[in-house]
């Protein structure tokens, strides 16, 4: 096969799978997003809790990241539900900008106790299928990536069934799309507002702890990934499932094409990314797949 | 000409009891307090995060969300550095062009913003923030790159004329918005940001007036990033397109009182002086106090510090634009 | 009437003898000076919260160290030294913010400190407009411009290598391998410290007579480098060189492994120093070459004031204390401190001018190596610190940092090429 | 005045206007009445230019209309008001009225003397005492009186009501379209006016418009409308379904 077309499929086969790892993030994001309506800058804090605990089981229990995953949600859960219910439903009914403080209080504060406790130390957890190549014909990839990948598509799996088959994911479907509605409905709000707040931090520790064997953790990682997927889910479309899903393949694929495509190499690939985004917005306001205003 | 003198006397008069021109007065005799250049190398910056503060607020009154102010500061910073590197521009000439090209990018992001609302006008600001930092780093030949440039200080970094220069930035500035919010225009924002549906119904043109609280809001923080540049003497794509400056403008209005001309100076006034002093008096750790100062702060006021007071002066219905003193 | 002239000549002879006897014992006991302060304050920035905070906890553990040791001796001249340690969040801004309280609030009789560039920039301008401006002696800024801006002032020490030191020693380095690697493919970070270097590694290695077969900017912190390390395979260089920081490597080693990219070496300028860098990679850290300032395995005689005869004393020392292998920048930090303390013993006094003087007659066998001033490569002012003017090369062996350059220090050879 | 000329409005699949067509003389006071989804608000929003129909021709003082902006057609001299009241929640009553003065009245005003064209409005409404205060505190129908105020404050030839009454009391409702009468007959303004309060508009104005999905069935007096079967019809499929 020419050289030039198996690096086109191994350029896309990078970005697919990269672009799998955000999009499991970007749909816990977009239901808290979606639901509640405040930009949670803490988000990305989950992440980081999520890769830390991982790493320590792997480091001090031996525990394959795999087989923490478990523990990680529950425990990250619980993290969710007590910030929910302590700091974030006093708020209910209050100023809409008011969220703004608080998620960043908590988020600022969050990342200092992990310097603090943690030091900002890079860490990775060294599995044993770390550096271990899978290849398919003259394309090979990360195994660690692929097994990332194949955790982030079962989970959003997973949360798809839950979102689109049963009565909770009804709710929170009208709830993103029309808050009003759904309360004429009958919803729970409250009750609502706290089962996504902890399914997003749920979703967002689970990758935290894909980050952890496939990337590296420090203190500041979930911020940065935050950012990026308030951007996908803006780009897919607030509320959108699908949307999400293709706006992270899309930030995926823009990171790997442009570093391989362009002059100057991934060093644009922001600019490209946020080009689209933008590009998108101006043609189609609500994003991707968003539901009309 | 009796009566137009008498008429300035009386303007005067008034004038002088305006809470703003107390503040302004007591600005002016900061430095014969803070002796210690330190301190007023504080105050300069607490000046600029105020006038950024005000700057993002006005913008938020018309109901527009900005996570991108960074962009109109670092785009201002930029400017004048550039005119100084290549025409040996003098900075005092060049921060009325940051101000100019700010307002350029805040006419272009305003487009491009139109059709958004909310979280997509948000995370399109940031959007274009980021993207121009990028551009920054990537053009090396022209803005020097992720390197960066140093540039010489202003005054010869002389503290004292650096702050009065940045205090006539700033009462300019928050002279300007102070009328705004006494002026028509002002009026079309709020309208706008209440509903557009309802303020083009009477009148209103939205997209005009949008784009007014965009230029209104990006052309005194673009004259801040042409100052700040010569103020720090050095200028880095990182830390003028920093999102901490997007978000500050947030924090600091948040918690004295989003759309209030007082709310986001006394924000400023407490957020940065506090965060200082943290900052000296625990070298590990005083993040995570800031952390939780901020937290409590939005638990116990929600509303902000200006709700409050006036919850507390018994003055919590809204006053009408021009204050009190019009009506009947 | 003898006898009252008597007693008058004895009592003159002694109070003459008591006064000749007290001035010679004023003149000829060694006398310590007195500075006429109640401590020494020293002021230290650096980076202690956000992405950097990582290497400021470093030095502040360094500092720390040679305060404490200093102290313990009765301090300098007999005053204890205070630190007085300054965050600067990695932000310009605030370097400068500290160094206005340094210097006006606190009136330190030195700066110390610093880690990135841009930080150590603002901080040095904003020194530059006292007059005089106090003393700094930093530790922190790689970029050339601090030396084409700030080299020739003589009121600033440098105790880091600048940007192209690190690509002369690997340059030098790559021309002792055998067989001589032809072919290089170079990758960099496209913030500051990766695009500095970048210029010189292109322009080292081609007038040494290698060829870059291909070069390309990344971004920091990528969840996967694996289309950049494709282009590098692509190229089949004999030699990977790439300039990033500690996230990047694991990275870029790990992509490397997984989509089979074998060239003959594997090098990085720092990422791949810290030890979290072979414990988060495992076996597959091995064979992969670095470049540091100073590896814990580098072993030098050290001399006074040091309180220890050779750097693994150090090494020992800091284990001990903190539980864990140094980082360089803790031994930088030590040593900054000690070069500091050893100035002002010198001139015996904190007046600026006498402790100029002293700073440029320092000559010390720090455990870094000598601490000398030298000439830089742009300016002929020799402020910078001698044993910055070359760096060391190590190979991740075994799950240990084996020091293969220069030819001194080393202790191993290279595995080349990497198996 | 107002020509509206076989005018289309489509959303997707769905036809909300089939070809409308229907004339209003200067000083009348229609009603336009039609069960549920018969597209009334829609013809408001189309007349008011928030959205544009796919065809048809829509004159007002012999000026088409079409394609204008929201605030242009304002500026011509139409007011309107919305079916769920929308006042200015965060500014005061005052400043509510002050503002549509400013923007939308045909006079060139400064803040000054809006304000005191402004507080005029509101004293003719009732609502004077309360300027300063915002509409959090106002009941229902003060809100919706001043939304009629904020509208009158264009000075329009034609005003566009948008169920005035719906949600009020029976005392209520009489209070205001008495005050909707006296609107008419002082100011001279011709008015439009949506309706499902059949007793109240029946008896209140000079011609009905009755469309029912998307198109018109009949036009006339109230009492010829009453009786005409089309419009029976369709009310009364309506009514069964109410049950």
């Amino acid at each position: 096969m020419d050289p030039s077309i198996i690096t086109f499929f191994q350029v896309m086969m990078c970005g697919l799978l990269v672009g799998g790892l955000y999009a499991l993030f970007s749909v816990g994001l977009n239901v808290i997003f979606g639901v509640m309506k405040i930009i949670n800058f803490a988000h990305g804090e989950f992440l980081m809790l999520g890769g830390y605990l991982t790493y320590f089981l792997f480091m001090l229990a031996n525990i394959d990241p795999l087989l923490s995953i478990p523990i990680t949600m529950a425990l990250l859960f619980l993290v969710g539900f007590l910030i929910e219910k302590s700091l974030i439903k006093p708020l209910a009914g209050g100023p809409p900008y008011s969220y703004i403080l608080l998620t960043l209080g908590i988020s600022i504060a969050l990342q200092n106790i992990a310097l603090i406790l943690w030091t900002g130390n890079y860490r990775s957890v060294p599995v044993w299928y770390s550096a271990l190549p899978l290849s398919i014909g003259p394309i090979s990839v990360g195994l660690s990536l692929v097994v990332a990948f194949t955790v982030a598509v079962i989970l959003t799996a997973i949360l798809y069934v839950l979102l689109k088959r049963t009565t909770f994911g009804k709710s929170v479907r009208a709830l993103s799309q029309n808050p009003e509605l759904a309360q004429a409905m009958g919803i729970n709000v409250s009750k609502m507002y706290t089962l996504t707040f902890c399914l997003g931090a749920m979703v967002a520790g689970v990758a935290g702890s894909l980050v952890a064997f496939t990337m590296y953790i420090f203190p500041n990682v979930g911020f940065e990934i935050a950012i990026k997927s308030f951007c996908i889910v803006i780009l897919g479309g607030l509320g959108s499932f699908e949307g999400a899903i293709v706006g992270a393949l899309l930030l995926g694929l823009a990171e790997s094409f442009t570093s391989v495509y362009l002059p100057g190499g991934s060093g644009w690939a922001p600019v490209v990314f946020f080009a689209v985004l933008l590009i998108t917005l101006v043609v189609k306001p609500q994003g991707l797949l968003g539901a009309k205003a | 000409m009796i009566y137009a003198l008498r008429e300035l006397r009386s303007k005067f008069k008034s004038g002088i009891k305006n809470p703003l021109f107390i503040f302004v007065i007591l600005l002016a005799l900061l430095p014969l307090a803070l002796q210690e250049p330190y301190l007023l190398y504080v105050a300069t910056l607490v000046l600029i995060y105020i006038v950024i503060a005000v700057s993002w607020n006005i913008l938020a009154e018309s109901g527009q969300f900005s996570l991108g102010h960074a962009a109109f500061f670092g785009i201002g910073a930029y400017t004048s550095t550039l005119l100084y590197k290549y025409f040996l521009v003098n900075p005092l000439l060049g921060m009325p062009f940051s101000a100019l090209t700010s307002c350029a990018l805040a006419l272009l992001m305003g487009v491009i913003c139109l059709p958004l609302r909310e979280f997509y006008l948000a995370i399109a600001t940031l959007a274009l923030s980021e993207v121009l930092r990028t551009i920054v780093i990537m053009l090396p030949e022209i803005t020097g790159g992720a390197v960066g440039l140093g540039i010489p200080p202003l005054f010869g970094g002389n503290r004292v004329l650096n702050y009065y220069l940045m205090l006539a930035i700033a009462v300019i500035a928050l002279s300007t918005l102070y009328a705004v919010r006494r002026s028509k225009l002002y009026l079309a924002l709020v309208t706008l940001r209440c509903d557009e549906v309802v303020a083009s119904s009477i009148g209103i043109n939205p997209v005009k007036y949008r784009l007014y609280a965009f230029l209104l809001s990006a052309l005194f923080p673009g004259l801040c990033g042409g100052f700040f540049s010569f103020y720090v003497g050095f200028i880095d794509p990182f830390s003028v397109f920093n999102i901490e400056i997007s978000i500050a403008p947030q924090i600091m209005s948040v918690l004295g009182g989003i759309y209030t001309f007082w709310g986001p100076i006394i924000g400023a006034l407490i957020i940065e002086p506090v965060k200082e002093f943290l900052r000296i008096s625990m070298p590990t750790g005083y993040l995570v106090v800031y952390g939780i100062i901020m937290i409590l702060c939005i638990r116990f006021l929600p509303r902000g510090i200006m709700e409050a007071l006036k919850a507390y002066t018994g003055m919590s219905e809204a006053v009408p634009v021009g204050g009190r003193k019009c009506s009947r | 009437m003898i006898k009252t002239k008597t007693i008058t000549y004895i009592v003159i002879a002694i109070v003459i003898v008591v006064l000749v006897s007290a001035l010679a014992l004023y003149y000829f006991t060694p006398r310590r000076p007195t500075l006429g302060v109640q401590e020494i304050k020293i002021g230290v920035i650096l980076p202690l919260s956000g992405p950097y905070a990582i290497l400021g906890e470093e030095e502040k553990k360094g500092y720390e160290m040679a305060m404490e040791e200093i102290n313990g001796k009765g301090g300098v001249l007999g005053v204890p030294l205070k630190l007085i340690i300054e965050d600067n969040q990695g932000k310009p801004e605030v370097s400068v913010s500290a160094a206005e309280k340094l210097v006006t609030i606190d009136k330190v009789v030195a700066i110390a400190g610093e880690y990135m560039s841009s930080c150590t920039y603002a901080l040095l301008s904003a020194l530059r407009k006292y007059s005089p401006p106090p003393i700094a002696v930093l530790i922190g800024g790689s970029t050339d411009s601090i030396e084409k801006d700030f080299g020739s002032e003589e009121w600033f020490f440098h105790l880091h290598p600048y940007a192209y030191i690190y690509q002369s020693t690997i340059r030098d380095w790559l021309l002792t391998l055998q067989p001589r690697p032809k072919t290089i493919f170079l990758a960099y970070e496209k913030t500051a410290y990766g695009t500095s270097q970048a210029g010189y590694a292109k322009e080292y290695l081609s007038k040494a007579g290698f060829t870059i077969v291909g070069e390309e900017p990344f971004t920091s912190g990528a969840a996967d480098q694996t289309p950049l390390v494709l282009k590098a395979k692509a190229s089949n260089p004999d030699v990977f060189l790439w300039i990033g920081y500690a996230g990047d490597s694991i990275v870029i080693v790990r992509n490397a492994k997984q989509v089979g990219f074998k060239p003959k070496l594997l090098l990085d300028t720092v990422g791949v120093g810290f030890p979290e860098f072979q414990t988060s990679l495992g076996k597959d850290a091995e064979y992969v070459c670095g470049i540091e300032v100073w590896s814990p395995a580098v072993n030098y005689k050290t001399g006074p004031p040091f309180p220890i005869t050779h750097t693994s004393e150090w090494v020992a020392k800091y284990e001990k204390k903190y539980g864990k292998e140094p980082d360089y920048w803790s031994l930088l930090a030590y040593t900054n401190l000690y070069v500091i303390a050893d100035a002002i013993e010198r001139a015996g006094t904190l007046e600026r001018g006498a402790l100029i003087k002293a700073l440029e007659k320092t000559d010390l066998q720090s455990p870094i190596g000598r601490v000398k001033w030298v000439p830089g490569q742009f300016v002929s002012r020799p402020h910078q610190a001698e044993f910055a003017m070359k760096m060391v090369i190590f190979q991740w062996q075994g799950g240990k940092k084996v020091v293969l350059y220069p030819k001194e220090v080393a202790t191993g050879t290279v595995i080349y090429p990497m198996p | 005045m107002l020509e509206v000329k076989d005018v289309y409005k489509r959303f997707g699949g769905l036809e909300a206007l089939k070809g409308v067509s229907f004339c209003v003389n200067k000083g009348e006071l229609i009603g336009l009445i039609g069960p549920n989804g018969a597209g009334k608000t829609t013809l408001f929003n189309v007349i008011s230019g928030i959205l544009k129909p796919e065809k048809g021709i829509i004159k007002f003082k012999g000026i088409d209309i079409v394609g204008l902006k929201p605030y242009e057609i304002a500026r011509l001299g139409i007011g309107r008001t919305f079916q769920l009241s929308r006042p200015l929640m965060d500014m005061t009553l005052l400043d509510n009225v002050v503002v549509a003065c400013i923007y939308g009245g045909r006079k060139r005003v400064g803040l000054k003397e809006a304000r005191s064209i402004a507080l005029e409005k509101l004293r003719l409404v009732g609502l004077a005492d309360k300027a300063h205060l915002t509409p959090k505190s106002l009941t229902l129908l003060e809100r919706k009186i001043l939304e009629i105020s904020r509208a009158l404050a264009l000075d329009p030839e034609l005003l566009l009501l948008d169920e005035p009454l719906s949600g009020l009391s029976p005392r209520e409702i009489d209070m205001h379209v008495s005050l909707i009468k006296r609107i008419r007959e002082d100011l001279g303004v011709t008015v439009i006016w949506i309706e499902h309060v059949m007793r109240a508009i029946m008896g209140a104005v000079d011609r009905v418009i009755v469309l029912h999905q998307g198109a018109k069935i009949a036009e006339g007096s109230p009492r010829e409308v009453a009786k005409d079967s089309n419009v029976i019809k369709a009310y009364l499929g309506e009514e069964y379904a109410k049950g």
